[in-house]
């Protein structure tokens, strides 16, 4: 079984839903929260089987699907996906098990575990047409969850995000074809395979343009600015539940991406692009954080934060160096539980209030002082203080890039000077102060079923952020191989001398050995 | 010589009848220039050696196409005109124009330009019927029967339309009146 | 004087242009079959003419084909037409549009 | 050795979380009870540690690792030497008395159980930033204590102005931080690693300038920590915390951790004298501009404040002249003393139920004799008179100065010593003498609790001896820092400049008393000519600085933010994906009359579409040919 257990990973979630509409409504709860448990436990058995000093993909799975051009169901994991995977099934069980929407729960929580497939799937898929495909799918769960269960602009929010992040990635596909075509004409023979394509090297133009093509697609879904606005109104208009998945798992996507195909597909456009691209993550970092400032709406901080911090984890992946991308890689899983939590957070006084404006609150330590407490945990997680998760990733990233530049990372270190002023500014004036409104005065504090969400992630925060090597050893060991695949496969000069050559190293396999 | 004043005359004649078909406002004159024009046509065609295409042109179009242009309109008031608004003349003419001598770039670039081989050249020795028939039925059989089974149901296709009950139209109707129609469309007994 | 293709095909895209000014031009439906008719013999004239000057067979083929297309096309527009002014009355151009978008 | 080390370290810790246990419960004195007696057992550990690195050891432990990426490798490593044994004891010392004061001064409050989880919890912090044997460890420390400050800062959370000095607080270290962060960066990737004694073999083999660079950033970081110029302001604002914190945070520990920082780092220091320089020339700056705004405060609390940034300013003239020991010894000396004042003002304030405005006391020495006794012998050792604990490390940094040829320095320490002297007394003089003017406003003062005062005493006895142990002090740190010994050569001269030292001070104090002593001082209303004259003005608005960072910072940071909400992310970023949007359905929208369902009219439009498409045809044909030819 544990031959196969990529496979079932991704499809147990949706054989389950399809089960899932022949359960009765009232304990549909109950067999979401079994389902979404056993896939977890799956997950971590994976974790369990998974070899960290090994580099290389593991687990790897391939059939057929379209032999005369090349496209195979290949699946495998290495240490970049595998936490990632394993925070998205977390999430998916700590979001059913935290539920608490009472509008068509049957259907909600179907429609969460094909997000689930789609998003196990994307993060295990080895193949580009799979990974096309899965990437594409998950698109339509968000968007029946921000649609049918969202705010008052629930349809432009869900048609925004729709049409903004499928534009992208039909560039992205396009990108792809033409990659497959490339590698084609290479070879004389039709492969999607993402092993196979990292053999290749391509000439320095192609390069450039195929980077430019898959770029959109992830800078899209990450989002980068200028493509970020898309994310508010979705954040804004999606129920909890949604905002939880969307932040902390589907943005992941485009930064995965990047790790997975930009970076060693594209080792000399990947360099020739460091700089743009670094300046634009920092106008995310610099640009987005004053405009979580300037928010009245405790949601739309987190999300415009989510942006800010989605620059900081750009930064370290081109920093194109060890430290760099391992950070990046931590980092994401960093602000998947952070800002996870934090929308939690935010949906646990939304469902007292029904408001999320900042202005309605005040003086809310004192009402609700256990609330108020993990949010203040949370929040000095997003803060990036040390000895929280968030601080291993923002530590390393901006560490590997300043390897780069010394003063473009000394700009994108404001980041935790500004960080700190929206999150306190909005902490002050939600949880300080006296109470005001009297609609405040009598609320309740957290109850189990929003416990049961929010003390793992607590625990999670500050266990990864004492301890992070279980996780981040087995990342720093396939981030090794993929930037010993950068340098060796880099043509310019000034790639080689940007990408750190780790060859001396001992145990570093690169992927293509190990494949 | 004679060629080009038999082209030059006829080319006047045709222009002319089919002027008069798309600018008059009488329908009976519009059926007779064309029909004229048809002819005209023929001559072309006899003239560049086609001899059985200029009988087919005679055949089909004046004896067969024009008869039913003659019956068809037995059937409308063609005395109670259709009122054309003429909106924007000069566009539908500029258009028209252009979109000539954009035909004759196309057909002439290549002619010009000795870019065309012949595939089925004409043999010397044979008559033209005789060489259209070779070639009809073998490198063109195949599309020779599709024209057949075409011509068949267009046919049966005119018969049809033309026939009675087709004055009803089910889409346009609500669903009263299809299910309080004679026959045909009765609703089934104890379907309610 | 020799009488070229060129020649053949002027007249041929005189005669297209005519039947093009009557399809845009004409409101009565029985007048719009006409000019279609002489769309396809202006294009049967082209046909036939580079055949000849070609030496090849394919261009008559060509209008033969044509030919046929232009009788079936008859027949079936016809009934259409009957039946629509069985049904309207009409046969104005300007009066058909249940296929307003 | 290494069990002691861990008691020291993660005592405090345990009495954090034992008491965040019960934050949720009312008060209850045990909690109180416990973490002092955990920080009593860290304080026994550090004094067991004390005497065996006095033996010449030092003890240096691996914990576990914490972060490793790539070729970085960061340990929990702690490290127990001279300099962070020193370290150690001020900080448990002044942190167990501050802890027992806290139990009676804290006695009413509802947040009490709230209160010692975060006292202990910055306790632990501290402990940590001062025993990592790595830079990335003391910046734990060093954020640690930045979060304990918010929390205790802001500890009354329903105080507007609390919280927001908390805000301040934290932003303007996190400034200072990046510094620091950078400084780290540079270090890792000039040396490969984080760790102390690898950074400090190898920086002798750095670049000049890249050790420069090092020195400036670290110092960043230090001035944020210990509120140098510029990012000074916050201190002054952080007295709205409870009176314990401000003593032992913002007084005795944290704030001198950038002092700590400069002492640590000084194989760096060492090789860049320029810096130096530049931080002992800040440092005579900050100790002169404090003091002159102290001068006219009527806050009590934040005179004492003003007169911390004044003697930071000291330490970091000393630690900027390479005199490291000596800074380490004024922070000791200054800790005690200056813990002991701010205790004393928070008995102050209990009796005259939180009144701050000394003004508005007078002749308090009647009813709190205790508190009177230790408040101003803490004064006088804070103003340097032989044979205080201040006389020993103050005078020895104007020594400094003059035997290293500063003499600017050294003047303006010297006019700051007798500006220190002046509103120390200052402060004495209006709180214990003259007449009793609280009676105007209803108050009925009283001594604070018995053992308060008892739990303070430490602190005193340290105040008035610690200068004995100067020897003792100098035979240990000298195994770790540069041991210069400095001395001015001529003895006539060095008797003139210590007698003339304290006569000039002696000569301040009284001049306080004249002027403050006396019955006809009364609550300043704005009127006399003094409080209208430019001067008192300017310093009494803090040189306006609050307020320019207001205006210049605060002011258009929201402005902009707002800007770039409201016109740039909704009005241009947004609008133009909305504008691509819209362009695509307005032309479906607008073409869509093409379709009206006119076969005249659509016929038409295939023709326009016809001889496009033939256009087209014949367009790239011709190109093509063109192009092919």
């Amino acid at each position: 079984m544990i031959d196969h257990i990529l496979t079932l990973l991704i499809f147990f979630p949706a054989l389950a839903a399809m089960l899932g509409f022949v359960v009765a409504n009232n304990s549909m709860r109950a067999y979401g929260i079994a389902v979404a448990f056993i896939e977890f436990a799956l997950s971590l058995w994976l974790w369990y089987a998974y070899d960290p000093m090994v580099s290389g993909m593991q687990f790897m799975e391939s059939a057929p699907l379209i032999a005369a051009f090349g496209i195979n169901y290949l699946l495998g994991v290495d240490g970049i996906s595998l936490f990632i995977i394993i925070l998205s099934t977390f999430f998916t069980l700590i979001g059913i098990a935290s539920l608490t929407e009472t509008r068509r729960i049957k259907n909600l929580i179907i429609t969460l575990l094909f997000l689930e497939m789609t998003m196990v799937g994307v993060f295990a898929a080895l193949d580009a047409i799979v990974f096309y495909v899965f990437w594409e799918l998950s698109l339509v769960p968000m968007l029946y969850i921000i649609g049918a269960w969202g705010g008052p602009l629930r349809i432009y929010a869900s048609v925004k995000f729709f049409l903004y992040t499928f534009t992208g990635s039909l560039i992205m596909l396009v990108g792809m074809l033409f990659m497959a075509y490339f590698y084609y004409q290479a070879t004389g023979q039709w492969s999607f395979s993402i092993l196979e394509w990292y053999r290749l090297i391509l000439p320095e133009n192609f390069q450039l343009w195929l980077f430019a093509a898959f770029f959109f697609g992830f800078a899209i879904k990450v989002p980068m600015f200028p493509f970020h606005t898309w994310l508010p109104y979705a954040h804004g208009q999606a129920p909890t539940i949604g905002s939880v998945i969307l932040a902390a798992i589907l943005l992941k996507m485009g930064t995965y991406a990047f790790v997975r195909f930009s970076l060693p597909l594209f080792p000399d456009a990947s360099v020739f692009f460091m700089f743009p691209i670094a300046i634009i993550a920092i106008i995310m970092i610099i640009y987005t954080a004053m405009v979580a400032y300037a928010q009245e709406d405790i949601k739309q901080v987190v999300a415009y934060s989510s942006v800010s911090h989605m620059g900081v984890i750009i930064l370290g992946t081109f920093a194109l160096n060890v430290e760099g991308v391992s950070g990046s890689v931590f980092l994401m899983l960093a602000h998947g539980v952070v800002s996870g939590a934090l929308f939690l957070l935010v949906g646990v006084i939304y469902d007292r209030r029904h408001t999320k404006l900042m202005s309605e609150f005040g003086g809310l330590a004192s009402v609700m002082p256990r609330y108020a407490t993990i949010f203040g945990i949370m929040m000095m997680a997003s803060v990036g203080l040390p000895l929280t998760i968030n601080f291993v990733g923002e530590f390393l990233s901006l560490l590997g890039f300043y390897k780069q530049s010394h003063m473009l990372t000394l700009t994108a270190g404001v980041a935790i000077i500004v960080g700190a002023i929206y999150m306190l500014a909005a902490y002050k004036k939600m949880f300080f102060g006296t109470v005001t409104n009297d609609a405040n005065r009598h609320l309740k504090d957290v109850n189990r079923t929003e416990l049961i969400g929010l003390i793992p992630l607590v625990i999670v925060a500050i266990w990864l952020g004492v301890y992070p090597k279980p996780v981040l050893e087995p990342i720093n060991n396939s981030v090794e191989s993929v930037i010993q695949l950068m340098h060796d496969k880099a043509q310019s000069a000034e790639a080689k001398a940007r990408i750190p050559d780790l060859s001396g190293k001992n145990g570093i396999t690169t992927m293509q050995e190990a494949h | 010589m004679f060629e080009a004043i038999a082209f030059y005359l006829f080319a006047a004649l045709t222009i002319v009848m089919f002027t008069i078909t798309v600018m008059t406002s009488q329908a009976l004159y519009a059926i007779t220039a064309m029909a004229a024009g048809m002819i005209f046509i023929s001559a072309f065609f006899f003239i560049l050696g086609a001899d059985f295409l200029g009988a087919i042109q005679i055949i089909v179009y004046t004896g067969a196409v024009m008869a039913l242009y003659a019956f068809g309109m037995m059937f409308f008031d063609t005395t109670r005109d259709v009122v054309e608004k003429r909106t924007n003349p000069q566009i539908v003419f500029v258009l028209g124009v252009l979109a000539a001598i954009m035909v004759v770039a196309i057909f002439v670039a290549p002619v010009v330009s000795n870019n065309i081989q012949a595939l089925y050249p004409i043999q010397e020795n044979i008559g033209n019927s005789q060489a259209v028939g070779m070639v009809l039925f073998t490198k063109y059989l195949v599309p020779f029967e599709l024209a057949a089974v075409m011509l068949l149901v267009a046919m049966i296709g005119g018969i049809v339309l033309a026939g009675k009950k087709m004055d009803k139209s089910l889409t346009l109707m609500n669903e009263e009146d299809i299910l309080s129609m004679d026959d045909g469309f009765e609703p089934q007994e104890g379907g309610h | 004087m020799e009488i070229t293709l060129t020649h053949y095909l002027v007249l041929s895209s005189i005669l297209f242009a005519i039947g093009l000014i009557g399809v845009m031009r004409r409101k009565n439906l029985l007048m719009l079959f006409f000019a279609t008719e002489i769309l396809l013999n202006a294009t049967n004239v082209a046909f036939a003419a580079i055949s000849h000057y070609i030496g090849d067979l394919s261009g008559q083929m060509f209008a033969f084909f044509i030919i046929a297309v232009a009788a079936s096309e008859v027949a079936i527009g016809l009934g259409l037409l009957i039946v629509w002014y069985k049904r309207t009355g009409k046969i104005d151009l300007d009066q058909m549009n249940s296929m307003r978008g | 050795m290494e069990l002691y080390l861990y008691i020291a370290l993660f005592a405090p810790l345990v009495g954090s979380l034992y008491a965040s246990l019960f934050s949720r419960s009312p008060k209850s004195q045990h909690v109180g009870i416990v973490a002092s007696g955990l920080l009593f057992t860290s304080f026994v550990s550090s004094a067991i540690l004390l005497s065996y690195v006095m033996g010449g050891h030092t003890v240096h432990t691996e914990m576990m690792t914490w972060i490793a990426a790539g070729d970085l490798y960061i340990p929990f490593g702690f490290v127990v030497d001279q300099v962070s044994v020193v370290m150690m004891m001020v900080v448990t010392i002044v942190s167990t008395v501050v802890h027992v004061y806290s139990i009676g001064y804290m006695d009413h409050d509802k947040g009490f159980n709230r209160f010692f989880a975060w006292l202990s919890a910055f306790v632990f912090s501290m402990m940590v930033l001062v025993m990592s044997d790595n830079f990335a460890g003391l910046f734990i420390g060093w954020e640690g204590v930045g979060l304990c400050s918010w929390g205790l800062i802001g500890f009354w959370y329903h105080k507007e102005s609390a919280t927001w000095a908390a805000n301040e607080a934290f932003i303007m270290n996190r400034i200072a931080d990046l510094g620091m962060l950078i400084g780290i960066f540079l270090i890792y990737w000039n040396t490969g690693s984080l760790q102390y004694d690898v950074v400090f073999a190898e920086v002798g083999n750095l670049q000049i300038v890249v050790v420069t660079w090092i020195g400036i950033f670290l110092f960043i970081g230090a001035m944020g920590k210990s509120a140098q110029f510029p990012l000074h302001t916050w201190l002054a604002d952080a007295m709205e915390g409870p009176t314990p914190v401000s003593a032992l945070i913002h007084a005795a520990t944290m704030v001198t951790a950038g002092v700590y920082l400069v002492v640590r780092a000084n194989p760096i220091y060492d090789l860049i004298p320029n810096v130096g320089i530049f931080i002992a020339s800040l440092g005579a700056f900050v100790a002169l501009f404090a003091a002159s705004m102290a001068l006219v405060n009527r806050d009590m609390k934040r005179i004492i404040a003003y007169s911390t940034l004044s003697q930071l300013g000291y330490m970091f003239v000393a630690a900027g002249l390479g005199a490291y020991w000596v800074a380490l010894f004024h922070l000791m000396a200054h800790a005690f003393f200056k813990a002991l004042l701010f205790l004393g003002a928070g008995n102050v304030m209990h009796a005259m139920h939180d009144e701050l405005d000394p003004f508005k006391m007078g002749g308090l020495r009647k009813v709190m004799k205790g508190t009177f006794i230790m408040m101003t012998l803490a004064s006088v050792a804070l103003a340097g008179i032989y044979p205080f604990a201040g006389f020993f490390s103050k005078d020895l940094i104007l020594e400094v100065g003059f035997v290293e040829h500063h003499y600017v320095i050294y003047t303006v320490l010297l006019v700051t010593a007798g500006l220190t002297a002046f509103y120390s007394f200052r402060l004495v003089a209006l709180i214990f003498h003259g007449e009793e003017r609280y009676k105007l406003f209803g108050i009925h003062p009283h001594e604070a609790y018995k053992f308060m005062l008892v739990a303070m005493s430490p602190l005193l006895v340290l105040a008035m001896i610690a200068g004995a142990f100067k020897m003792t002090y100098f035979q240990l740190v000298m195994n770790l820092l540069p041991a210069t010994q400095y001395h001015i050569h001529s003895q006539t001269t060095f008797w003139i400049m210590t007698i003339g030292t304290q006569l000039f001070v002696i000569a301040a104090i009284l001049f306080a008393y004249k002027k403050y002593a006396n019955s006809g001082v009364s609550v300043p209303d704005g009127t006399s000519k003094m409080e209208n004259s430019f001067v008192y003005k300017l310093l009494w608005n803090q040189y306006y600085i609050p307020k320019i960072y207001d205006e210049v910072f605060s002011k258009p940071y929201a402005e902009l933010s707002r800007i770039a909400w409201k016109q740039i992310d909704l009005k241009i970023v947004d609008a133009t994906v909305d504008a691509i949007a819209n362009g695509i359905y307005k032309t479906g929208e607008n073409t869509r009359h093409i379709q009206n369902g006119n076969l005249s009219s659509m016929l038409r439009w295939m023709v326009v579409g016809l001889v496009v498409l033939m256009t087209l045809a014949v367009a790239f044909s011709v190109g093509y040919n063109v192009v092919g030819a």
